[in-house]
């Protein structure tokens, strides 16, 4: 019976996207996924703009002290099992909104950081934007987390 | 059996006790419980015409008859009226004496009403329940209840009138052929002696079931039904809908059936049915409009009697086809709209009152009546809510409740008489009420709650066990309708008809439904559903503080939309009626002379078809 | 009335529609969601897809809102199951013989229906979502929308049954019976061919009520309010609600066949299932193709195709069943 | 009207859809010039740390412990801009083709390159890496003007493995001052 759930799982996953700000190119790049070239239905990724629905959160833009809140609130607001997936430089870390150098993210006045400061993140996928197809490969990282269940 | 003279005269004693109750408040409720509950114990015993004899033959003169017909409509008063008034112990809080008084004077008169088999006894009850029943919707002695109550006064009146000169007419006939005294109103020596025939019987008839009529009421005369039952108290207006219009409106359908050789013409018929259709469909669309939870209520009241009026005119409209045709199949078709049509009604008294008791419950909890202003009152009165849920429901027509059910014989019984398109605008109207019933619902039950009802709990069990009661009624009729056919309509439909049919083998007698078989499929798909919903396969539950949240995009405290207040609209559900609605609502001007001039224009337009010949 | 057995005998038969109309509707939905990625040039998901998306939804955690109220929130979906089971028993898979003293009233039918609808609509305003209000607020537009053209169009052919000579009958079976035969040269004797017009009512009427496009789909419309009636909903329930509206697609495309498409020709046994189901699948692939090249309208469009269009269509042929010409 | 080749167009779609076998086959199609990850090349990179002062992200720093200098690329936070191949002064550096990067864990999420520092020989603290300073002393010698060629290089010899602070004290006692230079003809 787990073995059929973690197909299931595997081959569904329901995406929501959650643009936590920034630059709104990541956003973008993720409707290119959808379009057919890149189709990500094959993979049975329906894109669910509803936290409830979705399995796999995609968030891009960096954390101001603002969005950390909601982007806290939406998280909480799906369903177990989930997986995060931080998609972009801004997400992942801050990206150039942020001080501090390499690792040492210092937060500014008004950021704070990546998604990871808010909620915990599975998945990082940098690119600023990333291509379409690092995109299904972060997605794809994520299904495989998902396939071993919570 | 009892004879119905002691009933009525037990009630008249008891209310004349109650006058004595300014002394003796609590007593008056347990007079009023002891009188109506002798009341119905009799009219039940009369039911089944137990071997338990007490009579007063010839007392004043009252011409009573017990048959089938007389008992149904008795029944449904006597219940309802017992149900008010137990209603009424916590419902009315600051009655006077005269509270009691007027309901029981109106019980016993209505009562009186649906044992009489004789028009001018009748009309004498009817005009007593009439004058008794203003005080009741004037009630709360306030200018809108005076209002209300001289519209409803004036009105019915006027109808009388009508009533008055038909009895005349016929009177004059009597008199003319030698006979005299009341007896000659008697619905038995009428039939027997063919005293009335040719025009003048069919004229003065006419007369007296346009007086009738507005009982009922019909089409365009229905507008006081719903100003009185606004401004009455919520007892009131159940005693008014759920009983006064039914005993007080079907004389007008008795007459017609039973001296059906009078009207024998196929337009006729017609046009009762078109009258039945006319008030259930605009009825129902002033009713999307209402913001009134009650005024509502009523409007769509009016809609539920044009199905009664429909089955009663498609009944007679086979009635006519077998008078011509003398073809029995016609005669099976007759039963089915007349029992479609009776069956409506016992329907609609149960689920009304349910809500109307259950509307009363609200406004007594929450001291408004406002739809908009409503809502989230599931939790806070779950109760109520799922018992008017069961009412709307089955008003609404859904399968496995008793409105599915009478409203499907109604479809049946037009299409089998060559009218589907009756049948389709009935369908239609179903969808209507369906939706102004899901408005009620999803404002003032579901949703949430507008911060203003924090302290309100749950009604007094007094004031909800009725509508349980009749709540589980619905649901009784509605999974074994056999039941209330055999038992209460069809013995009432053999008296309507012209000659006594077998009851056929299954009560339903068109094709067989099977309701049974329908609700065990239901609950197989409820089973297969809850099972797969049990299963455990899910994940371990996460323990966010925020999971239960309702999603709104992240934000919650002031969002950006307002949308967490949005609740339907009555412009949602009435967009695709503006333009009607507009002209309707302009026609509804509340000016009694405007609503007397309706139904003066409307009777002349009948009369001069009847004279015209045309009907 | 009918004997123990006969119950028996109408349960198995019950739970043989649900698993033909089960697997018919997964088949359809891969139909439906592969055929719509083609015609947009993209590759469409496998055919396990539509079946795997329930199981995951099953797998998912439990929850009710906080707003909600829990009991209508968990039997909505229960009673939406439940009805479109029902229905998917009452509409025979184009054979006039089906068994049982159930009669296949349209009326029936018709109710049922809605039934389904109401779940939805209940649904949206129990989870106490504001989305799922304005979604449920939208349903009931909808159905008052179509409901006056789907009744009219629905009842022609029984109504059409007196014409044709076996006598007025509102059971469904009987419409089936009498569309058996040739029209005029080689055309059959569907009703299709005798009120093209009412077809093409009930044919929109269907549509609408089976989520596609041009009118579907307003009640869920994503863009505008993310999933309507189901925003709130999630996990095992909306699993259940993905299960009832997956059998739309034989439900409802079941229904045209049956009543304007002639069912399976009077053919003898496995010969009429399969040319039922072909039929089915082509009308399937027609809404498809509706739904993928159209968008979607607003619903004062809705309000005023059905109530002028369709009506008008409907009413024509009203008019001609009954006055007969 | 519906336009036949809109059909054609369709009809095509039907059979020949354009979708990529991505995760299960390579990449479609990688474009000239894709900005993907930053990568040094052994062979050029010197270890001078332009990079890391020009990168507008900060994903580039540098990190001197003990005897090595780590140049390393955080690229979760990296933009792909190329300012630092831009302004590499060896070509030490370039961006790649490389873009599939998703990864979940983002501490491994790194390009580094290690240098071994040279040490101040007076107060043996770091200077910088020794390519970097051969470098300096193969471009300084390039470009100088032969006239003094020989003078800057015994200068050189006496810094060259001196840090900056070392190196202003000693430009004091040894007289290294570029006045000297005009004295020999040398001029700008």
């Amino acid at each position: 019976m787990m073995g059929l759930m973690s197909w299931a799982r595997g081959k569904s996953p329901w995406i929501a996207v959650l643009h936590a700000g920034g630059c709104n190119n990541c956003d973008i790049e993720v409707l290119d996924v959808l379009t057919p070239r890149f189709d990500v239905e094959r993979l049975g990724v329906l894109w669910k703009q509803n936290p409830r629905h979705a399995d796999i959160l995609i968030t891009n833009g960096c954390v101001s002290k603002h969005s950390k809140v909601f982007i806290k609130r939406i998280y909480d607001q799906m369903l177990a099992p989930k997986k995060v997936v931080a998609l972009g430089s801004c997400a992942c870390t801050g990206g150039i909104y942020v001080e501090g150098e390499g690792r040492n993210v210092e937060e500014t006045h008004t950021i704070i950081g990546g998604v990871d400061k808010a909620i915990p993140v599975d998945v990082y996928v940098p690119g600023c934007p990333p291509k379409p197809e690092a995109i299904i490969q972060g997605v794809a990282i994520a299904i495989e987390k998902l396939k071993k269940g919570d | 059996m009892i004879d119905p003279a002691i009933v009525i005269i037990v009630l008249y004693i008891a209310a004349a006790f109650c006058l004595l109750g300014k002394k003796i408040r609590k007593g008056n409720d347990v007079v009023a419980l002891l009188a109506i509950g002798f009341a119905l114990l009799a009219v039940v015993l009369n039911y089944f015409y137990l071997p338990l004899w007490i009579s007063v033959p010839g007392v004043f003169g009252f011409a009573f008859t017990i048959n089938g017909y007389t008992n149904l409509i008795a029944l449904i008063a006597t219940f309802i009226g017992f149900l008010v008034v137990v209603y009424s112990v916590k419902y009315i809080e600051h009655r006077g004496s005269s509270y009691s008084l007027f309901v029981l004077l109106t019980i016993g008169s209505l009562i009186g009403m649906a044992y009489s088999w004789n028009l001018f006894w009748v009309f004498l009850f009817a005009e007593v329940a009439t004058i008794t029943s203003t005080f009741l919707i004037a009630h709360h002695l306030k200018s809108p209840s005076f209002e209300g109550g001289l519209k409803y006064l004036s009105i019915q009146i006027f109808a009388s009138l009508f009533v008055v000169v038909g009895l005349g007419f016929i009177y004059q006939e009597a008199l003319a052929s030698g006979y005299s005294g009341i007896g000659a109103f008697s619905i038995d020596f009428l039939l027997s002696s063919g005293l009335l025939t040719g025009f003048i019987g069919k004229f003065s008839l006419f007369l007296i079931f346009l007086g009738f009529l507005v009982k009922v009421p019909s089409f365009p005369i229905h507008t006081w039904l719903p100003d009185a039952s606004t401004v009455a108290p919520a007892s009131i207006s159940t005693l008014l809908h759920a009983m006064m219009i039914k005993v007080a409106g079907m004389p007008a359908f008795l007459i017609l059936l039973l001296f059906h050789s009078l009207f024998v013409s196929i337009n006729f018929w017609l046009v009762i049915c078109s009258l039945g259709i006319l008030t259930m469909l605009i009825c129902v669309i002033i009713a999307f409009a209402q913001n009134d939870l009650k005024r509502l209520l009523a409007f769509d009241s009016v809609s539920q009697m044009g199905y009664v009026i429909l089955g009663m005119g498609i009944g007679g409209l086979a009635i006519s086809f077998y008078d011509i045709t003398t073809d029995p199949v016609w005669l099976v078709v007759a039963a089915g709209g007349i029992t479609a049509g009776l069956f409506h009604l016992l329907n609609h008294s149960l689920f009304k009152s349910v809500l109307f008791f259950s509307a009363g419950a609200i406004e007594h909890e929450t001291g408004t009546r406002d739809i908009n202003q409503l809502g989230g009152l599931l939790q806070a009165m779950p109760k109520t809510g799922y018992v008017m849920l069961i009412g709307s429901l089955a008003i609404a027509g859904v399968p496995l409740l008793n409105g599915f059910i009478s409203k499907w014989m109604v479809y049946n019984a037009c299409i089998s008489a060559g009218q589907p398109v009756f049948a389709l605008i009935a369908i239609f109207t179903s969808a209507l009420t369906l939706a102004v019933f899901l408005r009620i619902l999803c404002s003032v039950f579901l949703g949430n709650s507008p911060g203003t009802f924090e302290g309100v709990h749950a009604a007094p069990r007094s004031m909800f066990t009725p509508s349980l009661l009749l709540a589980i009624g619905c649901i009784l009729f509605g999974v074994f309708p056999q039941i209330a056919i055999l038992f209460l309509i069809l013995p009432a439909t053999t008296v309507l008809l012209p000659v006594a049919i077998t009851p056929p083998a299954n009560p339903l007698f068109w094709v067989s439904l099977d309701l049974f078989l329908l609700g065990t499929l239901l609950i197989i798909g409820l089973i297969i559903g809850y099972l797969l919903y049990r299963i455990k396969w899910g994940a371990t539950p996460s323990e966010a503080e925020d999971k239960t949240m309702p999603f709104t995009g992240g934000t919650l405290k002031d969002p950006y939309l307002k949308v967490e207040e949005a609740r339907p609209a009555s412009t949602v559900f009435s967009y695709p009626f503006r333009s009607l609605l507009n002209g309707v609502r302009r026609s509804h001007t509340g000016l009694v002379n405007m609503y007397i001039l309706w139904f003066v224009l409307f009777a002349v337009l009948m009369l001069s078809l009847l004279i015209v010949g045309w009907i | 009335m009918a004997t123990l057995f006969d119950y028996l005998l109408i349960i198995t038969f019950y739970f043989a529609a649900i698993g033909l109309a089960f697997f018919f509707s997964w088949g359809a939905a891969w139909v439906f969601r592969k055929l719509s990625a083609r015609l947009q040039a993209r590759k469409g998901p496998p055919a396990y897809q539509p079946i795997a998306d329930i199981i995951k939804l099953f797998g998912k955690e439990r929850f009710i809102p906080r707003l909600a109220n829990k009991f209508l929130y968990t039997l909505s979906p229960l009673v939406a199951l439940s009805a479109i089971l029902i229905l998917s028993f009452m509409i025979p898979p184009g054979t006039p013989f089906w068994p049982g003293p159930l009669a296949f009233d349209l009326i029936v039918i018709l109710y049922f229906s809605v039934m389904f609808s109401l779940a939805f609509v209940i649904a949206g305003w129990a989870s106490g979502s504001p989305w799922g209000k304005i979604g449920a607020s939208r349903e009931v537009a909808m159905i008052l929308s179509v409901e006056l053209p789907l009744a009219i169009a629905l009842l022609i052919p029984s109504l059409a049954l007196a014409r044709v000579g076996s006598g007025f009958s509102l059971s469904i079976t009987d419409v089936i019976a009498a569309q058996e035969g040739i029209f005029i040269w080689f055309l059959p004797n569907w009703f299709l061919f005798h009120y093209p017009l009412a077809s093409v009512a009930l044919f929109l009427a269907l549509l609408t009520k089976s989520w596609m496009r041009p009118f579907g789909d307003i009640p869920e419309a994503e863009q505008e309010i993310f999933a309507g009636p189901l925003t709130e909903y999630g996990g095992p329930l909306l699993g259940i609600f993905e299960l009832a509206r997956l059998f739309r697609f034989y439900v409802f495309t079941a229904l045209f066949v049956d009543l304007y498409l002639g069912g399976g020709d009077g053919l003898i046994f496995p010969l009429n299932l399969l040319v039922f189901l072909v039929k089915c699948l082509v009308i399937v692939i027609i809404m498809t193709i509706i739904h993928v090249a159209s968008a979607r309208y607003r619903i004062s469009h809705a309000f005023k195709w059905f109530l002028t269009v369709c009506l008008a269509f409907a009413v024509f042929s009203l008019i001609r069943v009954l006055v007969g010409f | 009207m519906v336009k036949i080749t809109a059909i054609k167009e369709v009809l095509k779609a039907l059979f020949k859809p354009a979708t990529t076998k991505y995760p299960h086959g390579p990449p479609s199609h990688v474009p000239e010039g894709l900005r993907g990850l930053p990568q040094f090349k052994d062979d050029n990179c010197i270890g001078c740390g332009a990079c890391a002062e020009c990168c507008s992200a900060n994903a580039i720093s540098i990190t001197d412990t003990g005897d090595t200098r780590t140049l390393s690329i955080f690229y979760p936070r990296c933009i792909f801009c190329g300012r630092c191949e831009d302004i590499c002064p060896e070509d030490g550096i370039a961006l790649s083709e490389e873009f599939e990067l998703a990864t979940s864990d983002k501490k491994e999420a790194e390009v580094s390159i290690k240098f071994t520092l040279v040490k101040c020989q007076e107060c043996s603290s770091a200077i910088s890496t020794k390519e970097h300073l051969t470098k300096i002393k193969e471009r300084i010698m390039k470009n100088i003007d032969p006239v003094i060629a020989d003078a800057v290089a015994e200068d050189l010899a006496k810094y060259e493995n001196l840090c900056v602070e070392c190196r202003r004290k000693l430009s004091y006692q040894l007289n290294t001052h570029t006045q000297k230079y005009y004295t020999r003809g040398w001029e700008k």
